[in-house]
């Protein structure tokens, strides 16, 4: 790991203590997030990436949800450890998060000032005119024209597109370190998205920000992220650098997203599809998850676990194929 | 949080039994409500068969032993005229879940009905029906109750009928609530895409009722049914106390606590008038609990704790 | 102007009507009136007093004069009080007015406070010990309530008075004549408060605990705010809203009186005067008072409308 | 193209309905108009792809043609029948030859009905078949669709989206339909899943001669399964032609701007994009002139005020705009 490095993720397990038994939401998960980079976390739903990032923000509702084990070191912080009030402090403040509904996520009785200028008030001490010129400043920074009305209207008045814009103004109003993401952009058109999109990757430049975005869409991957880290059934099985994952994926799965996911301008006559269903989280086997679904699958994917593997420079998979034949049999 | 949701979506396909059974497993794990049933079964024993193992059944008069206190041979004492009171509360809870129940039966009957035909049809029929409940429910049920029962205690109805008499009141100032909620149900049940399906199937208006909507309405009907059995027992308790409803010889036990207007009684003889009162308490909450229980069993997300 | 508040106004007419012919057609219903119950009467004086009173016209008639009267706001004329039925509701209606207020203010006191207590610790010890008294004060049937109470803690203990509004004989005044008062409300409004503390604490808390699971309350915490600006303004704000309505459905209740508890404490409000009312059939005093209640429902409806539109910003402001 | 008969011919489609929000003291009534003047055909054995984003119209129009919902004013043209004056009974013999595919996997079936009496119930309904024939007949759809003759007795519940969207798709093939409606039908599942379901469209319109209208915000799921493509911007058609033609050639702005806006999963190519500003309107409150020109970056005074016509540029391929 880099020195700047300001989020480290080690084997992190979060899980869902249901009536129907145990839910490995996130099994041994670990990846790190350095300095102005942006890490995308891609995976499909039930994979375990939303609840990744609901556990370094420590939001994870207790029950039924529970890290059971690892390390989050947020600058050498360890957040799983931290006390209520150091992690009231961290949020907002250091690291802040903007999430997938815009529409459900701002408090429909208040007043968007009022949302804004209240991180302003809690992290930055700031007095009440102070905070009303700031929160008019970050209107205008996430590009919303009349940001004086726009101060002292209802969310129900606005457009998802613009609620998500006022979502990313509260969360730089205290100038964080890290930025996370949770689907920022699926529950709105395309051509909000791309508008959403450009906004986010201005602002990181600007600042010199992290952000670690979580996402189903390749297409917004490709676009924003430098490392990916690629999910499957609550384990990572396979991460590297976007060029890596994208030219080069080493995953059976990873491969099978890329090709069937249909893309602009590239007809195909018939999509690659990966048969099978993403498995029940409750009771795993000791054996790769991608198994009942993997063209490649040998006798010893069936019963143990791949370990993660360096197969290049900052290019990691979870995965049999790459282990030496020696280990294998 | 969208993930647990979708997971709990995959585990789906690992129970494979139908709702019912699930809602069963969920009922039978929640120890409020199976205590709550475990004491309506005791009530009903109590009550139903009771009697038949008491000497002194069929409201035995007994000219020397009367207000006796608790004692031996009368486990609750003996009342004005020496009947056992212990026997009298079971033959008077006989009553009192005899109406509780019809009354249910009959609210859940004419609310449903109506609530379906005004869901279902909607336009002038939903108008009259939704008016009418309107009307009903400007008057608070218990003066409506009072009026009604004054009305009916005029048409000199023996007093061993006067129990039918109140469960018709009972359902008539209970149903419109119930038709409100059944139409509701009905009116965002249509909106479910399924429903949207069975008309593109072009499916005949019998079936979408009776095997698309109805089935549907029924987890909600039996929720509501349980819990309004223990409201028509609170209020048939009222009717009788004021002497409104069920009214003697029939015992029930609204009309035993009664013995508490006569000051002596009050003070002194607490065994006439207590006992009724605790079954009513014992019986209503035992219901509110099981109804409650198979509402969290039925709907796990409406789940209130 | 207003075009929406007329029409809304103007909804409540078919409503009032109906509620009146149902009033007026179930009392006609029964048989005998006033006149009838008195024995002391001559079949004359009878037939006198019946024409008197209107009572040989036929019902349609006897129901227009009637709603006529409404009209004017004339409820009729109590045949036992012997004075305007207004007059005998505007002599009654305050004692019972105080006394739910009282426990209104009360209820939603207490309600408010376990409610939101029970919802942010549920699964905790109080949240069960809350729910289980809550399920006991909703089994309990009010009069029988009244009597255990007036059993113990006037009879028994003698804490209490058992019943009326002031000591029979006694002229206290100032401090005393209210001290007095304020002894005899005790009993009353703890049952109004113990009967209906347990539904609205169960509804605040079902509220509560719906509402912290919204997405802005993971807004609001990940804000970094402290727990209790998550509960107090974000999550309550947003769960008291609902509430208002049926805060303006407490207003029929606070006019019309508990019927029973004060008939069980001999309170001399307006539903003692109810149920005595029936035992003589002072027909002209129940409907009025049944009318009073009905235009009271659907005026609270209307208030309820109003202040949940005053209140909830997306309905305020379109 | 040959000179025979359009199986579906929409002709000047309106679609209005009230939007009353109320307030305090007034209820603001304004007329949505969801679909405005919609006119297009859909030839036999074609895939016609409908796109647009949230408030475009485009489920209204695909309800309408099925007579799921009323319409305001126009005419839908089935086989030369006008889909909106059948009575009761035709209405009832009509819906044996379109069917609909819904969107969302898992409020699209009933959940107290077992997934073979949920493909059946329609033969039965319509008396077409006896119990033994229907269960036959159900095992022949499943099988077709890619579900395990075991899954006959089961519940909804016990599915997964993918499978339950399989579900929706054998309802809707089990009378041997010659149309299908498809709203949005994959875009409530993952990527791997997505791509089974768009491949079984594709399988059964090869074996049962099937014309679809399919349905979709998202472009390259209809590039990949359409054969003409008309663009949705506010309940008015903007842009109508071959999927070749709009894709490779699009004409109208929103159509450029649209197709400049999707992601590519590609982290190495470097697209020029042309970002939209703003918000796509309140269709209670549509701009004047073309609706679009609120967003256009080429809008000229023009655009403010006068309507476009929809025209006929090259060989069947229209486009509503001044510039073109």
């Amino acid at each position: 790991m880099s020195d700047n490095t300001i989020l480290d993720v080690k084997k992190l397990s979060t899980h869902f203590f249901t009536e129907n038994g145990v839910v490995k939401a996130v099994n041994d998960v670990s990846f790190s997030v350095s300095e102005g980079q942006t890490v995308c976390i891609v995976g499909e739903s039930g994979c375990g990436k939303s609840v990744t990032a609901m556990s370094i923000m420590r939001l994870i509702e207790d029950p039924p949800g529970k890290i059971v084990d690892g390390e989050i070191l947020f600058q050498d912080k360890d957040l799983i450890h931290a006390s209520k009030k150091d992690l009231r402090r961290l949020r907002g403040n250091d690291i802040s998060m903007i999430f997938q509904e815009p529409m459900s996520s701002l408090n429909p009785v208040l007043t968007i000032g009022e949302q804004i200028t209240e991180p302003l008030f809690e992290h930055r001490l700031l007095t009440k005119k102070q905070a009303k010129q700031e929160a008019i400043k970050l209107i205008e920074l996430v590009g919303i024209g009349r940001s004086n009305e726009i101060f002292h209207s209802y969310p129900h008045q606005l457009s998802g597109g613009m609620l998500q814009r006022i979502m990313i103004a509260i969360a730089l109003s205290c100038d964080p370190l890290l930025l996370i993401a949770d689907e920022p952009t699926t529950a709105l058109d395309v051509t909000i998205q791309a508008q959403i999109l450009e906004l986010l990757k201005e602002i990181k430049e600007e600042r010199n920000m992290s952000m670690l975005l979580i996402t189903h869409d390749l297409g917004v991957v490709a676009e924003v992220a430098d490392y990916v880290v690629v999910m499957y059934a609550g384990k990572v099985i396979e991460q590297g650098s976007v060029l890596d994952i994208f030219k080069d994926p080493k995953h059976p799965y990873t491969q099978g997203l890329l090709q069937s996911k249909p893309v602009l301008n590239q007809r195909k006559k018939r999509l690659y599809s990966i048969p099978g269903q993403v498995p029940n989280l409750i009771d795993l086997k000791p054996s790769c998850y991608f198994y009942d679904r993997c063209e490649h699958r040998m006798s010893i994917c069936g019963g143990s676990i791949p370990e993660k593997m360096e197969v290049d420079d900052n290019h990691q998979v979870a995965c049999w194929l790459y282990e030496k034949e020696e280990v294998r049999t | 949080m969208e993930e647990t949701t979708v997971q709990t979506e995959h585990m789906a396909k690992y129970r494979k039994s139908n709702l019912w059974k699930q809602v069963f497993r969920r009922l039978v794990k929640n120890k409020m409500a199976m205590t709550g049933l475990g004491f309506l079964i005791f009530i009903f024993v109590f009550c139903m068969i009771g009697p038949f193992f008491s000497p002194y059944a069929n409201g035995g008069v007994d000219a020397i032993n009367i207000n006796q206190p608790p004692s031996a041979e009368h486990w609750l004492g003996t009342d004005a005229l020496g009947r056992d009171v212990l026997t009298r509360l079971m033959e008077a809870g006989r009553i009192s879940l005899t109406v509780g129940l019809g009354a249910m039966v009959m609210s859940v009957f004419i609310g449903t009905l109506l609530g379906v035909l005004a869901g279902f049809y909607q336009g002038i029929v939903d108008q009259i029906i939704m008016r009418t409940a309107d009307v009903l429910m400007t008057i608070p049920g218990l003066p409506l109750l009072f009026i009604m029962a004054a009305v009916m205690s005029e048409w000199k109805v023996p007093a061993e009928n006067r129990l039918y008499i109140v469960m018709v009141m009972l359902s008539i100032v209970g149903w419109s609530g119930l038709a409100r909620l059944v139409r509701s149900q009905i009116l965002s049940l249509r909106e479910r895409e399924y429903m949207h399906a069975t008309e593109s199937l072009g499916l005949r208006d019998r079936r979408k009722l009776f095997v698309h909507l109805l089935p549907n309405i029924v987890p909600l009907l039996i929720v509501v049914g349980t819990l309004s059995v223990g409201g028509a027992i609170l209020s048939e308790s009222v009717l009788s106390y004021f002497g409104l409803g069920v009214v003697p010889p029939t015992a029930s036990w609204g009309n035993m606590i009664n013995a508490a207007n006569s000051l002596i009684d009050f003070q002194n003889r607490p065994w006439l008038w207590i006992p009724p009162g605790v079954a009513i308490f014992l019986t209503v909450i035992s219901i509110n609990l099981l109804g409650d229980g198979l509402r969290d069993a039925i709907d796990p997300k409406m789940k209130s704790r | 102007m207003n075009s929406y508040f007329i029409k809304r106004i103007l909804y409540l007419i078919p409503t009032l009507i109906g509620a009146s012919i149902l009033i007026f057609f179930l009392y006609s219903l029964i048989p005998g009136d006033y006149v009838d119950t008195d024995p002391n009467l001559t079949a004359e004086r009878k037939a006198e007093l019946k024409e008197l009173y209107g009572l040989d016209q036929p019902v349609i008639t006897r129901y227009f004069t009637w709603v006529g009267n409404l009209f004017q706001g004339d409820l009729g004329y109590s045949l036992q009080f012997q004075r305007p039925v207004t007059e005998v509701l505007g002599n009654y209606i305050w004692s019972s007015f105080f006394v739910a207020l009282a426990s209104l203010i009360i209820t939603w006191f207490l309600a408010i406070i376990i409610g939101v207590i029970s919802a942010t610790r549920h699964y905790s010890l109080f949240d069960s010990t809350v729910t289980f008294l809550v399920f006991a004060a909703m089994a309990t049937p009010s009069f029988f309530l009244g009597l255990i109470m007036i059993k113990f803690f006037a009879v028994d203990l003698g804490w209490f008075p058992a019943g009326g509004m002031i000591t029979t004989g006694s002229n206290f005044t100032g401090l005393e004549y209210f001290k007095d008062l304020a002894e005899h409300m005790i009993l009353p409004v703890l049952v109004l408060v113990m009967l209906s503390v347990g539904g609205l604490t169960r509804y605040f808390r079902t509220n509560m605990l719906e509402v912290v699971r919204q997405d802005f309350v993971r807004t609001a915490r990940a804000k970094g705010l402290k727990e209790r600006v998550v509960i107090f303004k974000h999550a309550f704000r947003n769960a008291m809203l609902p509430a208002i309505t049926l805060f303006a459905f407490e207003l029929p209740a606070l006019f019309s009186g508990a019927i029973i508890t004060e008939q069980i404490f001999n309170w001399p409000g307006i539903g003692a005067i109810y149920m005595q009312a029936f035992t003589v059939r002072d027909y002209p005093l129940l409907m009025g008072f049944t009318m009073f209640i009905a235009v009271l429902t659907v005026i609270s409806n209307l208030i309820a409308d109003l202040l949940y539109g005053v209140a909830d910003p997306r309905v305020r402001l379109k | 193209m040959d000179q025979k008969e359009p199986l579906v011919e929409v002709k000047n489609l309106k679609k209005h309905y009230k939007d009353s929000s109320r307030s305090l003291f007034k209820r603001n009534q304004s007329v949505v108009k969801a679909v405005d003047n919609v006119s297009f055909t859909i030839e036999e054995g074609e895939t016609f792809g409908l796109v647009g984003e949230s408030g475009s119209g485009k489920s209204t129009i695909g309800r309408s043609i099925l007579r799921l919902t009323d319409i305001t004013d126009g005419e839908i043209l089935y086989k030369g029948k006008s889909v909106h004056q059948l009575s009761k009974q035709e209405l009832r013999e009509h819906r044996k030859s379109f069917q609909f595919v819904f969107q969302d996997p898992f409020s699209s079936l009933n959940p107290r009905i077992r997934i073979g009496d949920a493909i059946g119930e329609a033969l039965l309904d319509h008396g077409l078949a006896t119990k033994k024939e229907i269960r036959e007949k159900v095992l022949e759809v499943l099988n077709l669709c890619g579900l395990a003759p075991y899954h006959i007795d089961r519940f909804p519940h016990e599915f997964s989206g993918g499978q339950r969207q399989r579900i929706g798709i054998a309802r809707a093939i089990i009378m041997d339909p010659e149309f299908i409606v498809a709203d949005e039908p994959v875009s409530g599942l993952d990527v791997s899943i997505q791509a089974q379901i768009i491949n079984l469209f594709s399988d059964l319109q090869e074996k049962k001669q099937l014309t679809y209208l399919f349905i979709s915000h998202d472009l390259s799921v209809v590039e990949h399964i359409a054969t003409r493509v008309g663009v949705l911007y506010l309940g008015t058609l903007m842009e109508l032609g071959s999927r070749d033609e709009i894709y490779e050639n699009p004409l109208h702005p929103y159509t450029k701007s649209l197709l400049s806006a999707i992601p590519i999963p590609d982290p190495t190519v470097k697209r020029e994009r042309i970002v939209l500003q703003g918000d796509v309107p309140n269709p209670a409150n549509p701009p004047t002139g073309c609706k679009f020109h609120t967003r256009c970056p080429f809008a000229r005074e023009k655009c403010k005020t006068i309507v476009p016509e929809f025209k006929e540029v090259e060989a069947n391929h229209f486009v509503a705009c001044h510039l073109v």
